[in-house]
């Protein structure tokens, strides 16, 4: 048994993300790394939620179509999830609310028994999960003690008494790989960030990005870490400018509504060079669409938001490490040649857990920009060989400091002088020349699979995972682009090589990452969307590449 | 910052009569005097939205942000949270301020952000050629209302009140005097400064009669401290008839601002490596 | 003499743009078409204002390096233009202000005598002018007449006293052509929009849009139309989707900036089906960059704005009657497809006036959806073959009618349904499939010049004026996509051919239209492009194309 | 339009317990009532943010505008503008319509358009988790806030008043009859009406025990026609300290709307082709 998968579903309220949560890091004492998916609608209280973890020897992004452990709180769980269940399937539910085959505990007796209160149901169905999955009760003690910050007693003695009505079906090996922190995607991104040097982080709550400013609302609780959640998200970006030009590293996070309302900033940001990192997380659309499913359907709006040219820095990363990696990149990179940067997530990444090899030794340290000089004859945007102005930030002695969004002279005062707008326009185009040539440097563009195979996925952002797994499988090579701009031409050809076919997989309709490569001489020769809101499964994107002509 | 004092030798574009010549000397010299009493320079941070009011910003020789139409005081708030030692100023248009960006100011008032907003209130959209703004009186034939507007101004004073701003004045541009020493003490108010100025606009709202007609300057029997009395007497104009038009210092309290709210107990700093090894440790 | 070019120019304030007006009206009175290029700085008194008019046999939508003609009201127009003079030029100026060989006339004396206000000066040199240019006294009496609505008789004395200084230099022939209207690209939009049945029009100042706004309310005061100017841009396409929500069709007018604000708008109009025509004035940016200069530098802004994937119209009108064609068009397609649609325009085209030929007969009608039927069981989002959803609008007799940004049902209602979602994803795309074989019957792409040349320009929007002019002298052919979104790829690879070479003209620094065109396969072998606000003149064009290797 | 009434079949998906069943019945009732007394149903339109007080759009069997959020009253707005014989209301959130969208809220108010805008004030965000608002209390502890906001909240009666809205009244989800009263009054009542419901949200903050201690209903003595007293009464309590909480109609007075004011005279109508024609020969 070298994977295992788990679903354990219930309603909204009952904790079913934390027990998720703590199946996960159980797999992760044994030795294994851990994903876990999280299903929820946009409701508060009821509804169907539902996290399918699965663990493996090897990295995993990705579930499959069937779990091996179904953990039904209620009816609907398993009402909802039969075609999830085979022959091989063990059935652990709640016998008071769930009529099914397999180890039936009745809840609200035990819960009953100790006194203890509805929602750690979870906690004794965990308990019942682990008797039958082989997995020792000091592995639980150890799991819940570290992760349970309230009743942390009770919820062991339920835990045990299903531990003891349950009994074995099969027995989880036990690897002796030293177990791995379980990182969202956006704690990841958050993390990634705040290794980059983040000062700053300013938010109005959106979906899927509200647990970012959630992790650093408490990070910044503790430490120097100034997180402020205004009114508006154009506020949001106004004021992470407003920060930006005392020099404090600063990012916003959002999705795409809220997105739309920073892209006037943005545009600022891209006159008035002062950088910002806006972490944007993709759901579903158009609108307010499906709030809590994912999608890929912002890059090309990603890419050109904002009216006027200017140069930008956009990740996809695919998993937590990418997101911790480029993630603190994109702080450093934005904030050296002064230009805005995108990190493009989507719910899958941001909402999902992945064991988190830490990537820190791997980070190169971008050389920062040296400051400017001091002084009177200070000029905010000096016309220089790679278009980067040496910095400076208020209060600096003597030194006048002047941002301006107009079309300005080097000095920051208004101009409409037809030479002095070219002359910035070209300033500015050298920028984006200069930071390309700082990411020939880097890891642009990811590789899996086989390298000379004659079929390959193009893929991008969270699908990557999926993508990776079934491209094995299949003996297929996969090519995930991770900076999307300056969109590295040249490493994607490289990598890509001249196969047979090349399969753009992507989570949307119209096939955003096919039109980009388009641009830039690549064509596909067939495409797998998907655009319901819900990721691939492996075995369903399996199905969907042999159904490609 | 060349040593030729607070104004730059950028080519100055208002029109000639413009009431924007006496807010910029009026600021100036509040600026100069508070430079005088000890504040350097480069502490000083001028933000402006856009119309004729922002040119300020090139003209003024100061730290400036030259931001976008409606959206100085966000700007302003979040440079004053990042450094409290900043002393950070923000001129602003009627339409700027009212109308595409008043929410902000709203919330500025709110949280108390130590920050002055001048709001050059020439009640006309100037550097668009003249649509009706915010504080435009009914009827007014702007542009974009040839037959007349549909509906009355408000008052920015009873807003502002309301949001619970912390110093609020008025001012007018044919009053200098006055006009400089609201701002000057706007300036030296610990809390959120708002002052209404009434901006004559020579080429599309010349109102410098009316303005000569019935601006007075709020005597000694004003109390700064009243809310009611502030409120009442911001009451006495409503934007809209001909009636005595007061200016002065309206209201003026104290309560704590958001900076000192937001400010860390010291000794909390840690390492970022540190912080980011304890997080992974805690989520293993 | 088929051609002939005039330059006016003062301080803002003076009026240069109406006495640009009126000296083309006087071509239009000699049977000739007419183009009017204004050029101003972004402040209200003083500066420096001019106009360029142009006439010729042809029609004209550009001007040339130099004038025939250069009326100075100031010492600046002499010095600024200096450039634009030729052993040819004639000068015409204030003597009292200007030192120059030409016809001298002392205006402000001349207004003295006359009891004139100083504006009056324009009249002075357009009769100085009228008479170098052996323009007969009664066109210009008669142009005055028509255009001048305050001090009419004042304006025609001082308009002769201008005229018996002068002395003739040429005669400008006389053709017996009718006069032609002479329509600013704003006005020309406008009609159009009327044409197509506007009944709103909404939208909050911003150049070069602004003048549509006033334009458009003039026609409110006395007609029909609803014209509002509300807080702020956000409100704009809020409440045009309002007001669409009842059925009146509403436009909205932007510039980048603005447009920004709207984009949430935009995607809400994509999901939840309520048409809206967005007329987006693009000027030199990035962000307020310089207002009142001109660029094309919106173009990928304006077909990805917005989050999510949905139909949406984008076009760009290149001259007056494409403006009105197309403007009636997209309201009209708007409204068939309940899409929303762009109409991106630009600087030189909203403020430059056009002579203008009534292109209403050539206005295919477009067949209007027919109304769903009342009741109880109505579905304002009932799944059909073409995507498109038989609309009805409040208040409609026993019938509910329920519109929504969030993924919803047929009936309207919230859903979060994976199979459901699909589903309306895909009605979305049929949508945009039936608006793109409607297209397919329009006339989306323009050509000129050579259509069998070995080397054709692309370019778009209002280059095309100058473009076409441009490759007539050079033996090249024009192909202008007019049609941006859906892209009229067959028509351009039609129209294009196989030629050696293809040149992409455009007012950018990043080659936009060439970056869309690579997306389609379609490659440019060479590119010229312009990024300082100011739109190419004939002569500059041709010397840019000569040195593209 | 089934004909099951007013209420549809969509699933409810609020929290037991929520406020929001409360103000959901309080407006069918009241919208009932307006149907009875002869306003056929196709004339109501509701237009609703986004939060969980917005899925109000879903639940009642009426027109309706499920637009984004922050974005109610615009669209209100120019639903009412386009067709006045329409009767126009709006749920929107505290988040929605103090935070996001505040300046149109003051627009609103100032145009005096004839709409109903019910603020859902639960005092935190709801679908997004529990967040603070504009009008939680300082110190709240939400998930931006573990530490508690930094700011006071305002007062949104007191704005409303300051901005000009004709109508002013605060309901309690405590108190469902006196909510139907001031909802139902709204909605009759010509020009900008607002009603600011103190809403209990169950899962994140559940205030029923302070409501219910501190509500009362203003009485018979209350003027509704007094401004100055309307504006001292809303000042009674200020959203954050605990103090007598009335609920009922605050202030009510007459003005014309914009409505009635953007009215054309009648017989200005032109055909579309005649109007082109005139336009193009004025410009030769
Ligand atoms: C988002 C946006 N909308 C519109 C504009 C166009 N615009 C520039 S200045 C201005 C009005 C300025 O009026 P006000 O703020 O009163 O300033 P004033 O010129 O009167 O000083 C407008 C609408 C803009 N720059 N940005
Ligand atoms: C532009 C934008 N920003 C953020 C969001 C995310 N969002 C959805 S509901 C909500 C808060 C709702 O709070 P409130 O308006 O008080 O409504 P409640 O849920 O409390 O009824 C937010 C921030 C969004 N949908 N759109
Ligand atoms: S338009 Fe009015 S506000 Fe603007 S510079 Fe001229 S006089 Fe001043
Ligand atoms: S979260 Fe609060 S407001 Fe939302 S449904 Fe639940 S109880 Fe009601
Ligand atoms: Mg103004
Ligand atoms: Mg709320």
């Amino acid at each position: 048994m070298d994977e295992i998968s788990v679903l354990i579903g219930g309603r909204a309220g009952d904790g079913i993300n934390s027990a998720g949560l703590i199946v996960a890091h159980l797999f992760s004492q044994l030795g294994y790394q851990a994903y876990m998916y999280f299903d929820y609608p946009s409701l508060i209280k009821g509804g169907h939620n539902f996290t399918i973890i699965r663990a493996s020897r090897q990295k995993v992004g990705a579930f499959r179509a069937k779990v091996d452990f179904l953990l039904a709180l209620n009816q609907d769980c398993l009402d909802l999830h039969t075609a999830r269940i085979d022959a091989k399937t063990v059935v652990i539910c709640d016998s008071s609310r769930v009529r099914a085959e397999g180890i039936c505990i009745p809840i609200p007796d035990i819960l009953k028994e100790e006194h203890a209160p509805p929602v750690m149901g979870n906690s004794c169905i965990i308990g019942a999960f682990a008797r039958a999955a082989g997995i020792g009760w000091e592995v639980v003690e150890k799991v819940l003690t570290q992760n349970i910050r309230k009743g942390l007693d009770q919820n062991k003695k339920v835990a045990r008494r299903g531990f003891d009505m349950a009994r074995g079906y099969v027995t989880v090996p036990v690897h002796d790989s030293p177990p791995l922190p379980l990182l969202s995607g956006n704690e990841a991104i958050g993390l990634g960030l705040l290794h980059g040097g983040l000062e700053a982080y300013i938010a109005y709550p959106m979906t899927p990005t509200s647990n970012l400013l959630h992790f650093l609302a408490e990070v910044g609780e503790g430490g120097d870490l100034l997180v402020f959640h205004p009114e508006n998200e154009i506020a949001v970006i106004l004021m992470a400018l407003g920060m930006g030009y005392t020099g404090k590293k600063t990012a916003v996070g959002t999705s795409g509504g809220g997105f739309c309302l920073m892209t006037e900033g943005l545009s600022l940001s891209g006159m008035n060079e002062i950088p910002v990192v806006v972490v944007l997380g993709q759901r579903a659309g158009p609108s307010t669409g499906m709030p809590t499913y994912t999608a890929q359907s912002d890059l090309h709006f990603a890419l050109h938001a904002g009216q006027g040219e200017f140069p930008r820095l956009v990740v996809a990363p695919g998993d937590a490490e990418q997101a911790f990696f480029w993630s603190s990149l994109s702080l450093q990179l934005a904030w050296k040649f002064q230009v805005p940067a995108i990190i493009l997530c989507d719910k899958t990444l941001c909402e999902g857990y992945y064991s988190f090899s830490d990537p820190r030794e791997t980070i190169p340290t971008i050389q920062p920009q040296p400051p400017g000089i001091p002084g009177t004859s200070y000029l905010r945007y000096k016309v220089t060989d790679d278009g980067v102005t040496p910095p400076l930030y208020p209060p600096t002695k003597e030194t006048v400091i002047k941002v301006n969004g107009y079309t300005h002279d080097e000095a920051g005062i208004t101009t409409e002088k037809a030479e002095l707008a070219a002359l910035m326009v070209e300033k500015r185009v050298r920028k984006g020349m200069a930071l390309e040539r700082e990411l020939a440097l880097l890891p642009t563009v990811s590789r899996y699979g086989d390298p000379g195979a004659d079929s390959m996925i193009v893929c991008w952002g969270s699908v990557a995972g999926v993508c990776r797994e079934v491209a094995d499988s299949l003996g297929m090579g996969v090519v995930q682009p991770v900076v999307l701009a300056p969109f590295p031409k040249d490493g994607v050809k490289a990598v890509l090589g001249n196969p047979e076919r090349v399969l753009v997989v992507e989570e949307n309709a119209c096939g955003q990452m096919e039109m980009l490569l388009a641009c830039h001489g690549i064509r596909a020769s067939g495409r797998v969307h998907k655009y319901d809101g819900r990721p691939f499964t492996v075995e369903e994107l399996k199905e969907r590449i042999a159904g490609v002509p | 910052m060349t040593d030729r004092g607070l104004i730059t030798d950028a080519q100055n574009t208002w029109c000639p009569g413009c009431g924007n010549f006496v807010i910029q000397f009026a600021l100036r010299d509040a600026i100069q005097s508070v430079i005088d009493s000890g504040i350097e320079r480069e502490r000083i941070v001028l933000v402006t939205g856009i119309g004729c009011h922002a040119k300020m910003a090139d003209y003024l020789n100061v730290n400036s942000f030259y931001s976008i139409h409606g959206r100085t005081v966000p700007v302003a708030t979040a440079i004053k949270m990042a450094r409290p030692d900043l002393t950070v100023i923000c001129c602003a248009g009627d339409g700027d301020a009212y109308a595409e960006g008043l929410d902000h100011l709203v919330f500025a008032a709110k949280r108390n952000s130590d920050i002055t907003v001048i709001v050059h209130n020439n009640r006309v959209y100037g550097l668009t050629t003249g649509q009706y703004t915010p504080t435009s009186p009914l009827g007014f034939r702007g542009r974009s209302t040839p037959g007349g507007t549909r509906e009355e101004p408000f008052n920015p004073l009873e807003i502002m009140l309301s949001s619970g701003a912390t110093y609020v004045a008025r001012g007018c541009t044919r009053r200098k005097k006055n006009l400089e020493k609201v701002i000057g003490e706007g300036i030296r108010h610990r809390g959120f400064a708002f002052i209404d100025v009434l901006q004559v606009c020579a080429s599309y709202f010349n109102l410098s009669d009316v303005y000569d007609r019935h601006v007075y300057e709020l005597g000694e029997g004003h109390r700064e401290d009243n809310f009611s009395g502030a409120f009442e007497k911001a009451r006495e104009w409503d934007y809209n008839s001909e009636s005595p038009i007061s200016i002065g210092i309206f209201y003026r309290t104290l309560r704590p601002t958001l900076e000192e709210r937001m400010e860390k107990p010291p000794g909390q700093i840690m390492n970022r490596p540190a912080l980011i090894t304890k997080i992974l440790e805690s989520r293993t």
